[in-house]
């Protein structure tokens, strides 16, 4: 398991460092949100999750499509812009989606995809499935109304969603304390029926544990389960680059939050030789990712009329 | 270029099966009901669906038949149950999301035009968003403000959501199961005074795909589009027409996008003029899209005349001396219609006909 | 204190009782929500309240503009859909208004006045006044987000709001425990950092020593307080009727109600002469209500385009 | 009737105070800050305006200079704090509630259209709601389908609030000055791409009322509205066209509702052409409704050609091969342009001049 999850880990936090080279030289065709410093929050809830198990998430989302296991050429291509992107370059880093491995959409507006994940869990219900439904989200998100009016619903009809509030302390630049009156993500989740926790969000290990056994409730029909995991961002909100210079925060916290990190943490963990090997795979495939981007060609200008609606509509409203 | 067109006739009127006459209210039902009978994966939800008043009676019985999981009432929270259905239809249900009043869509907007309109096409093609919202547009008895407007224009503006407004129980029945087949998500706009409309359905199952329009009366003088409820007037503005010699060519565009500008745009080339009467405001609203389209069809070649009908350009009043000056009818209709045959304003109004008086609606609310 | 109670109590009660009986008419150009068994509610938290204080309310608004001092006459009137009505014939019932006495708007669009209510409070805050603001809702409104919303914002900016849950138990025909997985009202305000305690909303008495107290709180800088008062709706949700036919709740409920009936139980504390004085008043006050609102116009065509904007903008909208 | 008008001439250059240029972004700061000063009732609140980046630099120093109170940040409550707004203008505050897009708008519509617009209507004249809602639309560089719409037309279509979508930093600081002032709600549009845009703007305080429109290049041949940044594209239009001897007139409406109608079809008149450019979709959207008001006041005395240019009738894509077709540029619409004048399909495409080219917007996101 170590190996598995430090593999995830270091998978993500490589390709997103490599994007964040890669950016200055403007090849990069998209605001891409850094997931470095909170990679373990999805790491340990996904690694607890089935394949035919299904993500939601935000456009903070390299992490979780990749932990998910998303394709990684098909992400880099599509920061790139480029057909071979994982939606032919028309959505960017803020729309990833691999619904072959059941990572069903992040989306750019805070708060929306926690619905969605509600009414994909219904018709797991419906449809007498034992599969769950992850949703990602922000602790900014839950000040949006639809966060309290979900997880209402969710409750109600004992829906298999595990809600995981990414709790990094900030929405852009503005602190959670400036934000919520009483800052306790998880009473609010209790407060609609929900049982929740709050883990320490670089703790992959206890994350996944914890994550499993509220999966294993969820599939045993207890309903919905809510954890709040902390974490730090330690990139800028948006971009490649440090933002400490703004004077939102403090240098010192993310210091402290990088003596923690996760992927070191796990790849101490690891036999020397297992971790060169996964190491080494994990550059392989973040290269070939890199290449299969930049080989892959930009779409024409007749792919700016599909897929607004299905073909054969499409081809109605354009004749 | 969104401009759907029907190169070939506009489509037939329905056979008048004599045989079989129902109301809108059941004409919706059917459909439902015939749509979750065929396919499983078909849910019917949205405040109060499986309440004792079942909307009017569009849901009544379908609890019973379908079971509390495919037939259910939800909590006041119309963002979120909107987002669900986007979730439900991701994950291959098609729900049909309920809401008694087209105003309280203005809290679903985010998940309908952020979300659910934009999806297939911001990823790529990946997905699927079979989803239908069934929405209702009042009028009268105090209705007011905030329960009254029709705000399909809104959703003709943003591309990826596609918008139905039948006006008669046949279209009812067939533009619903239709809309429930489509993969992509569809507005369908019910009017409460249509809801009382009776006419021709058949008992088989059947579709009114998007694509055309119908010729409902047919005319030489004057084009007048009807929309939603307004089609209604629209027929009776042409029997006034009819009784002062003005022959008007009456068309309902039954489905809004895709719009079928086609035949309207070949109807005005005939009559050289075009009333488009709608159930909402004008200002950005579907009568000024249908006028450009056909501006844009026809200029250059044939010149007409036309003139914009719809709720006055202000808040809907309750009380019923302005409520009455808010909205066309048939008689301003026909009075419009005239002044534009004869080319200015001739001042006539035509005496109320009692066989031709419209419905005022009094609850239940 | 019980005679002041007992007239506005009864002043409601009456009112809406005749307004029931002229309904058949057809004189009221209006759906109607009445308040009838609820009027305890509105008619304790307003008598805490100072004139200065206002209120946002619901629909179902008769009770709490008359219970702040709304002007009767003008209420019939605008059920009329006469000029001398408080909106002028343009609102009906769903949007009463008396600015004069703090009775500032009610919504036909569940949940939107709580977040008004919450604007008005900032902006007394703003003004250092001690002012405070009480904002009436259903149990159904708890479910919508901008409720969840406007108790963060209110908790964070220590909003002197007094939020007033008038839990009746239903919404339209479905019963809460069908819309709300946990149906505790008060651990939402809770969870969002507010004092909150459920309190019976016929015993009028308690409920405005309640309020009172927790105005005062309010006064004092300690921010937003909530109330749920449990009550129950005689009539049917909208229109003059009864509704047990439908069978969506028992009239065994209601005659309970009806038994802890606070206009009765507050009539049976004053002594009889005062009680009959309060009640000839009042019926004088009604029947003139109603003869203001017969001989009043109707509104004539040309105010269709008033009002839209202030004067000058709707003379440049109609040049 | 809603149709404003100048009957007199359309609104007057602005003086080229060479002495003071000003950016947008400045502009705004500036209106805001005199605002401010002049009347302590205006508060500015919103996500993130006293955050670090101030958005743009729009907000930068006035909460040091007006205290935490009336310059706040925000939770991520866009219906709330919406609804907040209108409470603090029934208690006589006036609000200026920002949103870094106008996408965002979608959650705070019921507050907006249900409650601001209709609340004076709704109440009889008893409440004024002054509150302005400043609501920047994005473009380039991978904003896609969330972060890239203009939905202005969805305000002009429900009367009861102004709409204003200045292009230059004079009409910017002027317009919002306005807004700030004014007792009904208004929509205040800002395009991201006009932030880098500089111009004349005098120090004093001062307003850009609603009714009339400008006209920023006179000509004769064809008349170009430009909407919000659209105007900057139609200038540089006009430029390829004097190139190839095609005078455009342009005018930039500034106020969308109330729209001034008079100045637009006086020119179109004149012209005999009319190329409506908007930063929107086209259905249903500010370009029909002009296109259908010039109609209305032109037709059977003047005819004209006209055409509607704007969002591609697709979601935004985050490519650029596929952004740069889904926007009309100067050099598309110079194309449009002439084609209009010449009555055909040339075919022209001017090729670009390094001096018109347009900025291409790199982040801050
Ligand atoms: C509805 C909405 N409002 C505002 C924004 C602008 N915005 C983008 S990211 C963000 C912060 C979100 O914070 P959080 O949910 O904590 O996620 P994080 O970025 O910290 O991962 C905001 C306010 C948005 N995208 N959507
Ligand atoms: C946003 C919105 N959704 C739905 C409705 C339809 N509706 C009108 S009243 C009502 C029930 C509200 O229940 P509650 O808040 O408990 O108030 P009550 O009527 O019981 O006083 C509903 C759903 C509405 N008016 N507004
Ligand atoms: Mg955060
Ligand atoms: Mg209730």
């Amino acid at each position: 398991m170590h190996a598995r999850l430090y593999r995830s880990l270091y998978r993500i936090r490589r390709v997103e460092e490599e994007i964040a080279r890669v950016y200055a030289s403007d090849k990069i065709k998209s605001p891409v949100h850094l997931s470095i410093g909170q990679e373990a929050v999805s790491v340990g809830v996904c690694d607890a999750l089935r394949p035919d198990d299904v993500v939601f998430g935000t456009y903070r989302g390299h992490a979780m499509y990749l932990a998910k296991g998303g394709d990684m050429a098909a992400m880099v291509a599509e920061l790139y812009g480029k057909v071979g992107g994982c939606t032919r370059g028309k959505g960017g880093s803020m729309h990833l989606i691999d619904t072959e491995c059941g990572v069903m959409g992040t989306s750019a507006v805070v708060g929306t995809t926690i619905a969605n994940a509600a009414g994909y869990a219904y018709a797991m219900k419906v449809r007498r499935s034992d599969a769950v439904v992850a949703s990602f989200f922000g602790d900014g998100a839950t000040e949006e109304g639809v966060f309290a009016e979900t997880l209402n619903f969710a409750v109600l009809k004992k829906l298999p969603v595990l809600f995981v509030c990414e709790n990094n302390g900030f929405a852009i630049h503005t602190a959670q304390a400036k934000r919520q009156g009483l800052t306790d993500i998880c009473a609010r989740a209790r407060a609609y029926g929900m049982p929740a926790e709050r883990i320490d969000g670089n703790d992959v290990l206890t994350l996944r544990d914890r994550a499993e056994a509220a999966i294993e409730r969820m599939r045993g029909g207890e309903g919905p389960q809510f954890i709040e995991a902390t974490t730090y961002r330690w990139r800028e909100h948006v971009g490649p680059g440090q933002d400490f210079h703004l004077g939102y925060r403090e240098q010192a916290d993310c210091d402290a939050a990088q003596a923690r990190d996760a992927v070191r943490a796990i790849a101490e963990m690891l036999d020397p030789k297992e971790r060169a090997l996964i190491e080494s795979a994990v550059e392989l495939e973040v290269r070939e990712a890199f290449q299969f981007a930049e080989a892959s060609a930009f779409p024409t200008t007749d792919d700016l009329m599909t897929d607004i609606f299905t073909e054969e509509a499409d081809a109605l409203a354009n004749r | 270029m969104l401009s759907p067109t029907a190169k070939a006739a506009p489509r037939p009127a329905p056979k008048p099966a004599a045989e079989r006459t129902r109301s809108f209210v059941e004409a919706v039902r059917e459909a439902t009901e015939q749509e979750m009978a065929r396919d499983e994966n078909v849910v019917l939800y949205g405040l109060d669906v499986d309440d004792p008043k079942a909307i009017q009676g569009t849901t009544l019985g379908l609890p019973a038949k379908f079971g509390a999981e495919r037939v259910f009432g939800t909590p006041l929270s119309e963002d979120a149950m909107t987002g669900a259905a986007i979730g439900m239809a991701l994950a291959g249900l098609r729900p049909i999301h309920v809401h008694i009043r087209m105003d309280f869509l203005l809290l679903a907007v985010n998940q309908l035009l952020n979300v659910a309109a934009k999806s297939r096409y911001m990823y790529g093609g990946r997905v699927n968003v079979p989803m239908v919202v069934r929405a209702m547009i009042g009028k009268s008895w105090g209705q007011g403000a905030q329960h009254s407007q029709g705000l399909h224009s809104f959703f003709m503006h943003v591309p990826g959501i596609k918008v139905v407004a039948p006006s008669t129980p046949y279209d009812a029945k067939g533009t619903l199961a239709a809309a429930v087949r489509d993969d992509n998500p569809v507005l369908y706009v019910e009017h409460r005074l249509l809801h009382f409309q009776k006419g021709p359905v058949p008992a088989e199952s059947y579709t009114v795909q998007p694509g055309k329009a119908r010729i409902t009366v047919p005319g030489s003088d004057v084009t007048v589009v009807g929309i939603s409820y307004m089609q209604v007037e629209a027929l009776r503005a042409a029997k006034y027409l009819a009784d002062v010699g003005v022959k008007a060519e009456v068309i309902d565009p039954i489905w809004l996008n895709p719009l079928d500008t086609d035949t309207i745009a070949e109807s005005v080339a005939r009559t050289g003029r075009l009333l488009v009467v709608d159930t909402a405001w004008t200002n950005c609203g579907a009568a000024a899209e249908i006028v450009s389209r056909v501006g844009e069809k026809l200029q250059g070649e044939v010149p007409f005349r036309f003139q914009r009908m719809g709720f006055a350009p202000t808040t809907c009043p309750t009380t019923p001396t302005l409520e009455d000056a808010f909205y066309p009818n048939a008689r301003t209709i026909a009075a419009a219609a005239r002044d534009l045959v004869e080319g200015r304003k001739t001042g006539w109004l035509p005496a109320e006909r009692a066989d031709l008086q419209s419905i005022e609606f009094k609850g239940p609310f």
